[in-house]
């Protein structure tokens, strides 16, 4: 949280940033580059699956780091709450669209990859289904922090929403999966294999590392324009 | 440009500063229909039996819970007075400001419904029949929404009541709606049901805004 | 002897059963402001939602050039600029697109310049652009003023146009309303506080 | 007698002024739950099965819709300020709210619930037991739409956005008052699933009053 | 000389980002009206609701006999009664039932005598058992002031207070202010038209 003190200012997060951004941009780019070429060219295709692993490589990283990214948003929501931090407020309205579109891109894949899977798109098993809540609360957060004229409102209740979220995700979690142990499903399916060969997860971690990197990037970038525009919207109130 | 389409534009311009209700709509469409197979259970058949019902079911739940600030916003800030002094029909009016509720929210919802169809296991042939019947149905769902709204404005019991007789007036859209997509999952022609959905639609339209109308003239009093 | 354009005769009114007014006549002559007077609850804001039709008389006729108004409502509201308790703004939208909105439901396609004077005569032309939303409650009184002076609609009917406003919005309204009359409009405002220039009618 | 207590007898009073708002709920139940039949037709054995489901995510549906002008009518009439001026805590405020809300739809809605149970051919044991659940599982809906109704206080759409917000976490709540229904229909033990229901009452009763006065004292500025 | 009961020293307050004002200072005594005075928009509403603790304050303290009132909210809302724009009256309760409620939320018992004489203060005993929903506006406002009289509490944070009454009700609160200040009280108004034995405070 020391960290957070001292970038709590927007103007000191402004010189901060300038000097980070460059780099890590770099450093997510060539990241990206090389783990795409491992993933989609270097790693050799499954025995059973064949190419369609290859989605794996968007989809595991995407999903982690879109529950990861809930987590910071209740933590940003927490810090301006209670310390009253200006910089996180733009933050979470930064890092909100990136988890959901994370979220988003392993729905995506998942349903990509579970149509050669299961012969469909979809299907309600409990980590499919909790997961979409995720992405829920997700859109609920972004939609609440748009929803005011007056945008540090929507930040203060969208901060609200996000600590409620975060204390009612492993709930959710758990009902779900109480839920589909219930009743069995019909459809035969289990996610992933018993094992995965290294040929495969050294690529993955690579891929989960990139993916984390330009999580990071983008959410600096947009804290960034999210500084400006609220910059802006002072400048235009000031008449 | 007349004031008709005035209306209807402010309409959606108001929408349009706030892009997110539409989304919100929508995104409330999604999750409602996501609770069903939370409460009922994952087994693909039986939610694929019963997908057009909740399907439309929660259309409709998306379609009312909009409704409600329909007339309420005009007559709560006195823009009510302004649209009962235009120089033009009231019908007209309450057409229009059904008629942009539509736009915002019925038409979204038949796009959408297809790929919400896909997840409860729907095939192509009864995807599409979904989005017609929603794109000819929630006309209807939008005027009778719309009635209830004007009804309930300052209501005193007398609006409730009426607001309570409404709600059943969206019982035949349902039916319909919910039967076609199941006529044509089993095979049997749709059209049928189709056409009397598209029948009701035009009742409603020609009908409704008349009612809504002399409801508004009340709330004014 | 100016000719009186309308004519209000032997209206009554009820209010959930209770009377409020009964058989009240009177007449207000192009160029003439009627002040309405009379303790709280004397009936001025029915009388004036009466006028516009927006409240049944029980009784009575109101005329216009000697015509009844119920005869040609749609005439009869192109010939009216409404006031209310409540403004009728929007809070999503700015200043300057509600009074354009208005003029647009009005069936007018309204004239950028005479929008920008109304804007002008409240001062509200460094608020044109901010969403009423974000206004004290003068500010919105004030543009909700301009939105009638940009009706150019002959008879206005204004309740308690002076509420929540500071005195140079109330020496502006002033202003538009000598203009306005001048031109041969009309006015009747219900109002508690003197108005310049005005002929009081008070409600028992 | 207390602040508190006044707050609530005061909003039992206000509904008890304009019964027509309760019916309308209510209404609005039977006829979300009515529909279903009507839709997916008449089998008996289908019906029962999805029975819970279909009635839980109505009862939903219905606490969402009338959860809606909970604090709004206090806010645009300006009594919340007289609320955020009481000399006691909001915290307080937020949970008479809340419980009168439950007492007047989430009670009805339980005690209606058996009623329609029968027309889906449910037993007498599950009709106990849905009603049972529906008694311990709406107080944490009334109170998870409530903290969904002050954070969307003075937010445009307040009725669909505030229906997003609440659904996902309503979640729990839907799944385990469905599942011991079901549970106890299939004749297991229902007794878990009511235990943790009363469980996620209690936490949402021990936390979610804080969240919404938070959210409230917002709404005041 | 007697001493100040209210003191704000340093107030500074945004709305949506706007800085409405700036290290305002000033304090009230017992037995003494403020009137806020100012053009529309200069913040009259802002500061009451700042000194109520309904809106935060950017900068500054607001102290009661000295000590800062945010240490102890509870006991500073039991200090206060509030009329704002909003009347805050419910539309489906009468007007005995709202100020009844209003005590018992204040967490007092109403005693019968005190609200019969409030309503009679304001010309409403005929009025006491009508719906609040069926009243004029001035009706609604005098409801609201009865309801002020009927808190005792020593401090009065009034938003326009004379809006939309009429001469007799306007003596009436006139009068209401006397007593309230005459019995040690302190009254903050908001307000544009001038109010009898006020001290000003105009904000610019
Ligand atoms: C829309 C459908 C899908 C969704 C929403 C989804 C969601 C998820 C989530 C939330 C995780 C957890 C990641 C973590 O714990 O770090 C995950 C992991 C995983 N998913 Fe999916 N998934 C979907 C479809 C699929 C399909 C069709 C397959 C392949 C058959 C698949 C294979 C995997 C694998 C291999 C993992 C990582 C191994 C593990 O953690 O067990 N997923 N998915
Ligand atoms: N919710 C809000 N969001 C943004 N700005 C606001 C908001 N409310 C008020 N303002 C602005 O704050 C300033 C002060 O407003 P305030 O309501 O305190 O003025 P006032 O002195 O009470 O005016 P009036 O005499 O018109 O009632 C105004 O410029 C106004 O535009
Ligand atoms: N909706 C209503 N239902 C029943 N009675 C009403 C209604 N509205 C007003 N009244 C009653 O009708 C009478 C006239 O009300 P009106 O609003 O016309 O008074 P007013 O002269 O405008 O008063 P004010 O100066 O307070 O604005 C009052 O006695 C009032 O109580
Ligand atoms: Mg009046
Ligand atoms: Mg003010």
């Amino acid at each position: 949280m020391a960290d957070l003190h001292f970038l709590a200012n927007p103007a000191r997060f402004r010189r901060f940033s300038r000097r980070v951004l460059p780099a890590l941009s770099i450093v997510t780019a060539v990241a990206l580059a090389v783990g795409l070429y491992w993933a989609l060219v270097v790693a050799p295709p499954d025995y059973q699956q064949g190419d369609t692993v290859r989605i794996m490589f968007l989809h595991v990283p995407t999903a982690s780091l879109a529950m990861g990214g809930y987590l910071l948003l209740a933590a940003l929501g927490a810090s301006l709450l209670v310390w009253r931090h200006p910089l996180a407020a733009l933050m979470a309205r930064a890092t909100a669209p990136v988890g959901a579109t994370y979220a988003a891109v392993c729905l995506v894949t998942g349903s990509l990859w579970g149509r050669p899977m299961w012969g469909t798109y979809w299907v309600w098993d409990a980590r499919l289904t909790s997961f979409l809540l995720l992405f829920f609360l997700y859109l609920g957060h972004i939609a609440l922090s748009r929803a005011y004229d007056d945008s540090e409102r929507g930040d203060r209740a969208a901060a609200i929403l996000a600590i409620v979220g975060a204390i009612n995700v492993p709930i959710i979690k758990f009902s779900v999966d109480w839920w589909n142990t219930l009743h069995q499903p019909a459809s035969i399916m289990r996610m992933g294999g018993p094992s995965i060969d290294p040929s495969l997860l050294w690529p993955l971690f690579w891929m989960m590392g990139a993916l984390a990197l330009l999580f990071a990037t983008l959410v600096l970038l947009r804290t960034e324009t999210e500084i400006d525009r609220r910059r802006l919207e002072i400048a235009e109130n000031q008449d | 440009m007349s004031g008709v389409g005035a209306l209807f534009l402010r309409d959606l311009r108001l929408v349009w500063r706030r892009p997110g209700d539409v989304a919100v709509v929508l995104a409330f469409f999604v999750v409602a229909t996501v609770l069903f197979p939370l409460g009922i259970g994952p087994e693909t058949n039986l939610l694929a039996r019963i997908a057009a019902g909740i399907l439309w079911c929660a259309a409709l739940f998306a379609s009312l819970l909009s409704l409600d600030h329909l007339f309420a916003a005009d007559y709560e800030d006195g823009s009510l007075d302004l649209l009962l002094l235009a120089p033009w029909p009231l019908e007209l009016a309450a057409l229009a400001k059904c008629a942009a509720h539509w736009a915002v929210t019925g038409l979204p919802l038949a796009i959408l419904a297809p790929l919400l169809g896909v997840a409860f296991g729907l095939d192509d042939r009864s995807l599409l029949v979904l989005a017609l019947t929603l794109l000819v149905g929630t006309p209807a769902l939008s005027l009778i929404g719309g009635l209830a709204a004007a009804l309930t404005l300052g209501a005193r019991r007398g609006g409730a009541l009426l607001a309570l007789l409404a709600l059943p007036l969206c019982v035949p859209t349902l039916i319909f709606g919910a039967s076609a997509i199941e006529a044509s999952a089993t095979g049997e022609g749709f059209m049928v049901h189709l056409a009397i959905l598209g029948a009701l639609a035009l009742v409603s339209l020609a009908t409704l805004p008349w009612a809504i109308a002399a409801a508004l003239r009340q709330a004014g009093e | 002897m100016t000719t009186a354009l309308l004519d209000v005769s032997g209206l009554s009114c009820r209010r959930g059963g209770r009377r409020v007014f009964d058989s009240l006549s009177f007449s207000v002559a192009g160029g003439e402001l009627l002040a309405l007077t009379g303790r709280n609850g004397s009936g001025k804001t029915t009388l004036l939602r009466a006028i516009a039709l927006l409240v049944p008389a029980q009784a009575g006729q109101v005329r216009w050039q000697g015509e009844d108004v119920r005869a040609d409502r749609e005439a009869w509201c192109r010939r009216l600029a409404w006031l209310g308790h409540q403004e009728g703004l929007k809070g999503d939208l700015t200043v300057a697109e509600n009074i354009a909105v208005a003029e647009r439901l009005r069936g007018h396609v309204p004239e950028p310049a005479r929008l920008q004077a109304a804007l002008l005569a409240f001062d509200l032309d460094r608020l044109a652009h901010r969403p009423v939303r974000t206004l004290s409650a003068g500010q919105r009184r004030r543009a909700a003023l301009a939105r009638v002076v940009a009706s150019q609609a002959p008879l206005w009917l204004l309740d308690e146009p002076l509420n929540a406003l500071d005195a140079a919005a109330r020496a502006a309204l002033e202003a538009a309303l000598s203009t306005h009359l001048a031109a041969g409009g009309l006015a009747i405002a219900a109002t508690h506080a003197p108005l310049a220039g005005a002929r009081a009618l008070e409600l028992a």
